[in-house]
């Protein structure tokens, strides 16, 4: 594989741009998953049968928890990047640990949230704002899971192998995916948080 | 040779109109609303006739002019880009097309949405005519009556039916009277309908709903208004009532021949009023409506 | 690319918290409901903005123009059919 | 025991049993056949674990051809059962289950495959790439299409077929009014499916974006190559609104959620809504690549490059746009207000305007050409007609007010058979005897093929025409039976005759395929069409690294130049070229898929768990695996391209 120096390291081949740019029409193929999950969800919205409506179950505490712990997560990924574009393996690594720590704590946090709402009685089952609402909570939080698995794994890879081009370009894709998750929490957090809780 | 296909295509045409011996049901109108749509249709045949014969005509003009057997051997096609007065002319020519039949199409479906026209200033006879795996309930809250798979109405009189199904999305389609409309469980959708001719007429649900959909048709008459109050009276003094658990009888899936009730299953069984049941939140409105279950609201139509 | 400290990412951190804090403003006072969309709508879209130009480095690659045609595109049919679902299903039923 | 009753068939039949027997018998002979003849190497090596664009664009072919008979036989028991008024052929349950499937197989296990068999096999070529963007993925693409289109045929022996019609309206498909297993076949078989057309779409826009040949800007691309990238586009879109779809269809009848149910707050109509958002799209998804390849086969045999090349790209950029603007007109009646239908009216009829224009340019196309009619140029000429008719029917049904009228009858069947068959089958068949002598390296019959071609646009018509008089009459869709008094005898059984010839059409294609590979000439060269775009500028077979030395484009026909006024193509000398490795994850993280969604349908936790971990298992080994591919030597290429370059010299 023919190596470009000019350019950091996670573009520096020809494959390594296809990636990047692949992975961009993949988060475009997302941005519709989520927004069908999102028309759905206004949809049903007020549409609670005889189970509670969502301004009666959002609790503001943990959602601003998982926020700020979503928010931080993607600062931190930001400067392990930053961090791999100076080289510096071991910086990049440990912010790339942080992050995924902060997802770790993110996950915990939704999780009781979960058991939470079933707990009030908003199960899956109950009707279909807590179906949507579960949903499309759950479809974010898996994303965040395979993540975590995905950032543990490149963590390692480069642990071993260094920094390449290959294993640069994998640790920027999988930061962009993060960075995405982000994206869509905020529009979670605005639009069905804080506009069910108005 | 494309000149076969043409033909034959007419052949085909001729041959299924003369098969049919008298006009197709949706093309022979015996209402207001049906009418309308008849006209839209003709019209929209009219202007699509001029498209496809346009397209034909140049189709065969350049294959029987341009074929390569009818050409020099050594006839070398030019090559060309593309002419910006050539181009205008096949978009504008369209978009011309489009917005003439744009203009029909929503003042046409304003019309047919609304109370039939010239029917205006008197009152509707509202039906409210539900649907059952495989079958069709039609009740008269004002003649205080119900009937199964058949449907009898006075003629010159606009009829409101407000549509709502007990099982699967079914549609409720008189084609010689007017278009279909979705009856489903969670809300009302209202149809305006009227009959300017007696006669009688088929009814069907038009959307696939299982395995007895194929025979899930009703029987329209329309008669004259003296000749359906009479109907009524007599229906009144004679049919036994409905109760609920014949009414929770009827709704069992299968076929049910031609029945008559005295009394609704409105009245036990409020249709699913307002446009969002099962919901809590109040919007302006929908809430006196979403309480009005137990009593038939006539009014409904307004918040359309 | 050589400067060591990450200013452009502390910067759109900064910039996320106070976004998020005024975007809690529709919980804590009393705004109605028009106002309060106004406000989501403002802060959710450039917190995207800021996330994606300022993190994810979409415009630093000689396929600029073909991401962010993805993305306006996305965004573009994504609205449409939001919109357009609760135009159907909620506003004109 | 009670365990393995719901794997038994709801509504048993001696067809569905004989069946059985077939099927069974045919994969026993299968196997016997690649044991004796000792192929089970010689497949897994250059089949089952190839990353090859052309091998997967030629098992995409197969795989297409097999659902296109299986959808056919559906179509011909439907015709057949409808013949005559109040027949006793088939019951409603079984009927419902045919046409059911027989929508399903057409359009996703049919018509995708084919326009994605074409795709894998040209794109590449055209704009002068060595493989797609991402290889591998290309061939998961392929085996989760497979694997979804097995999954969902097998319903019919185990466990039933889903009987709620393709498009599967909620409530109708829930578990109060569908208690078979069939919808869960539909939900998990076209969830598999889905994903693999999703991966195929990135893989597309990227290859298109990044992989072109140096010069081919992309005003310079093929119109082939433009309606695939837009066609991916629109499938990038598209696709997750799909996934989500049917992720809450399972929910609610997996997981007794109330997204789409009657009670509980649930909206039977947002199922509607949804599947439209996507379905639409996907109509143009399927007719876009259509449009390319008319473009190229009517250039060619018109011997004239393309009329109004930007007006054409400029239209389907548009199309690509409005697709996703007019999903409402497949429920006008569903209750919404008269200000959306007009809304959605306008949008839909609008559509017309750019098809219109692709229409006319292929008319000004052919003007002042010198046109032979070939059998691929008998399709395209043949689509032209029956296209318009399918074309203007479709702005009248875009008429809210008509539509009133049209909708749910046989007016409708008719017309949307009047844009698929020639939008779709004609366009594929058209395509595959087009390029079948760059896959095959022989060409195939053309007398066979015209009198194919005769009985398919014969029968085709016949069959259809019929059908927008019976819609008007009031004919539903999708009634089993009718009785005699309605008058849709006579109509009907024309409707049958008609398909009767289009089965005689299609036989005749398999004929030819069958006296071609026997009698037809090998020796063609490498442009037997004398055709105008760089796929011909290979060798016939085209090698694994497609070009030896990348092409150099500098107008839109830089072969047609090439070859007329001699400009150069090839530059530089020959280097030592790149190969991705092989790989057998693709094909066995498919089969896991299978038996995933095996388990989900039954409703079996255990297996789906376990299944799960296993595909993530696959992507871990993914993520860890070094896989740098290998180097083609300078000499080997020079050895191979020897002799190729002996033949075309011979041709030209």
């Amino acid at each position: 594989m023919k190596t470009d120096n000019s350019l950091p390291l996670e573009y520096g081949t020809e494959q390594n741009k296809l990636n990047i740019l692949g992975f961009w029409i993949f988060l475009g193929a997302e941005v519709m998953l989520f927004a069908t999950l999102f028309a759905t969800y206004f949809t049903l919205e007020h549409r609670t049968g005889s189970g509670p409506a969502g301004a009666e179950i959002f609790e503001i505490t943990p959602v601003l928890i998982e926020t700020i712990l979503l928010l931080t997560s993607s600062f931190t990924i930001g400067l392990g990047v930053h961090a791999m574009r100076l080289g510096r393996k071991n910086a990049m690594m440990t912010f790339f640990a942080v992050t995924l720590l902060l997802g770790l704590a993110f996950l915990g946090v939704e999780i009781y949230e979960f058991t939470h709402y079933v707990h009030v009685g908003a199960g899956l089952q109950v009707s279909a704002f807590t179906g949507i609402l579960l949903t499309t909570l759950g479809t974010h939080g898996a994303h965040v899971t395979v993540g975590l698995f995905w950032g543990l794994f490149i963590i390692m890879q480069v642990k071993k192998r260094g920094l390449t081009p290959e294993t640069a370009n994998k640790s920027f894709i999988f930061s962009l995916y993060w960075h995405f998750l982000d994206v869509v929490w905020i529009f979670i957090f605005s639009f069905i948080y804080l506009k069910g809780m108005m | 040779m494309k000149r076969k296909l043409t033909l034959l295509s007419l052949v085909i045409g001729i041959l299924a109109v003369l098969a049919g011996c008298e006009p197709v049901m949706v093309l022979d109108p015996k209402g207001p609303q049906a009418e309308t749509i008849s006209n839209v249709i003709w019209i929209s045949i009219a202007t699509m006739a001029i498209v496809v014969i346009a397209v034909f005509a140049l189709l065969v003009y350049v294959i029987v002019k341009y074929r390569a057997s009818k050409q020099d051997e050594d006839y070398e096609p030019p090559h060309i880009e593309g002419n910006p007065i050539v181009e205008s002319i096949i978009v504008g020519i369209p978009i011309i097309i489009i917005i003439f039949l744009s203009i029909v199409t929503v003042r046409s479906t304003y019309e047919v949405e609304a109370t039939p026209k010239g029917y205006e200033d008197q009152k509707p006879l509202v039906v409210y005519a539900s649907s059952s795996d495989w079958k069709w309930h039609f009740s008269y809250p004002e003649e205080n009556i119900e009937t199964v798979n058949y449907l009898y109405i006075p003629t010159d009189r606009a009829l409101e039916f407000r549509l709502y199904s007990y099982g699967p999305i079914t549609s409720f389609w008189i084609p010689q009277l007017g278009g279909q409309k979705y009856a489903m469980s969670d809300m009302i959708t209202t149809l305006h309908l009227a009959a300017d001719v007696p006669g009688e007429y088929m009814g069907r649900n038009a959307n696939f709903s299982g395995k007895g959909f194929a025979e899930n048709i009703f029987h329209v008459e329309a008669m004259p208004a003296d000749e359906f109050d009479k109907w009524v009276e007599e229906v009144r003094a004679t049919a036994e009532p409905l109760t609920e658990d014949k009414f929770a009888e009827l709704l069992e899936p299968g076929h049910l021949g031609q029945m008559t009730f005295s009394g609704t299953h409105l009245e036990f069984l409020p249709p699913p009023e307002g446009h969002n049941h099962g919901t809590k939140h109040s919007h302006e409105g929908e809430h006196d409506t979403d309480d009005a279950h137990g009593d038939v609201d006539t009014d409904h139509s307004a918040h359309k | 690319m050589s400067e060591l400290f990450p200013r452009k990412q502390v910067m759109g951190f900064v910039f996320s918290l106070v976004l998020t804090a005024a975007a809690l403003t529709v919980y804590f006072l009393d705004v109605s409901f028009a106002v309060g969309m106004t406000i989501l709508l403002a802060t959710a879209f450039i917190q995207a903005a800021v996330q994606l130009v300022g993190f994810m480095h979409a415009g630093e690659s000689e396929d600029k123009v073909a991401i962010y045609a993805n993305i306006y595109y996305g965004i573009a049919i994504a609205l449409v059919t939001i919109f357009g679902t609760l135009l159907i299903l909620v506003w004109d039923m | 025991m009670d365990y393995f009753d719901r794997f038994a068939i709801p509504h048993p039949s001696p067809a569905i049993y004989a069946s059985m027997v077939a099927i069974g018998l045919t994969v026993i002979a299968i196997l016997i056949g690649l044991t004796y003849f000792k192929k089970w190497s010689y497949l897994w090596r250059e089949w089952l674990t190839t990353v090859d664009h052309k091998r997967i664009g030629i098992m995409y072919i197969i795989a297409a051809l097999l659902m296109l008979f299986r959808g056919g036989v559906d179509a011909l028991m439907m015709r057949a059962q409808t013949a005559v008024p109040d027949n006793k052929l088939l019951d409603a349950q079984h009927y419902n289950e045919v046409f059911t499937t027989h929508g399903v197989v057409m359009i996703i296990f049919m018509a995708m495959p084919f326009i994605y068999a074409l795709m894998n096999f040209v794109v590449p070529l055209q704009i002068g790439a060595r493989d797609v963007a991402f290889p591998r993925l290309n061939a998961l693409s392929f085996w989760l299409f497979f694997m979804g289109a097995m999954l969902f045929n097998i319903s019919f022996v185990i466990g039933g077929s889903p009987d709620a019609g393709w498009t599967s309206y909620f409530p109708l498909a829930g578990n109060d009014f569908s208690q078979s297993v069939g919808t869960n076949y539909y939900l998990m078989s076209i969830q598999i499916a889905g994903i693999g057309t999703l991966i195929s779409g990135i893989n597309f826009v990227t290859t298109i974006f990044k992989m072109r040949a140096p010069g081919m800007k992309l005003m310079k691309m093929p119109m082939f190559t433009w309606t695939a990238l837009i066609t991916n586009a629109i499938v990038v879109f598209a696709f997750p609104v799909l996934t989500v779809t049917l992720l809450l269809g399972t929910m609610d009848r997996l997981f007794g959620t109330h997204i789409f149910s009657m009670t509980n707050g649930g909206m039977d109509m947002l199922w509607a809504n949804l599947f439209w958002v996507w379905g639409h799209p996907e109509v143009y998804i399927l007719i876009l690549p259509a449009f390319g390849i008319y473009s190229e086969i009517i250039s060619t045999f018109s011997r004239r490059n393309l009329y109004g090349y930007t007006s054409m790209v400029a239209s389907i950029v548009i199309i690509s746009f409005f697709s996703f603007l007019v999903w409402t007109h497949h429920f006008y009646t569903m209750g919404q207000g008269p200000l959306t239908n007009s809304i959605f009216s306008i949008t839909t009829m609008a559509i017309a305007i750019p098809t219109g224009i692709k229409i006319f340019n292929w008319l000004l196309t052919m003007r002042k050409g010198k046109i032979e009619f070939t059998v691929p140029m008998l399709y395209s000429v043949g689509f032209i007609p029956i296209f318009t008719i399918g074309g203007v029917t479709g702005v009248m049904l875009g008429m809210a007010s008509a539509d009133y009228q049209y909708h749910n009858t046989m007016f409708l069947v008719a017309h949307f058979h009047y844009t698929i068959i020639p939008g779709v089958v004609f366009a594929m068949l058209a395509g595959l005897t087009y390029w079948w002598p760059k896959m095959f390296g022989f060409m195939l019959n053309e007398r066979i093929g015209k009198w194919a071609f005769w009985f398919i646009a014969i029968g085709f018509n016949v069959t259809f025409f019929p059908m927008f008089f019976t819609g008007l009459d009031g004919q539903a869709r999708r009634m089993y039976t009718y009785s005699e008094a309605s008058g849709y005898g006579p109509l009907n059984m024309l409707s049958f005759v008609g398909a009767v010839g289009l089965a005689i059409g299609f036989a005749l294609i398999v004929y030819n395929v069958y006296y071609s590979t026997r009698h037809s000439s090998r020796n063609i060269g490498s442009d037997p069409w004398d055709a105008r775009t760089l796929e011909w500028a290979t060798q016939t077979p085209v090698q694994s690294y497609n070009f030896a030395r990348t092409p150099h484009v500098d107008s839109i026909e830089a072969f047609w130049d090439y070859k007329k006024k001699g400009q150069p193509l090839f530059k530089g000398s020959i280097e030592k070229i790149h190969m991705p490795n092989n790989s057998g994850v693709p094909f066995i993280m498919s089969c896991i898929f299978f038996v995933w969604g095996f388990s989900f349908i039954f409703s079996m936790w255990i297996p789906a768990i376990i299944t799960t971990i296993a595909i993530f298992a696959c992507m871990a080994h993914r993520s860890f695996e070094k896989d740098d591919g290998y180097y083609i030597p300078v000499e080997e290429i020079e050895a191979t391209e020897k002799d190729s370059e002996v033949l075309a010299d011979e041709n030209r």
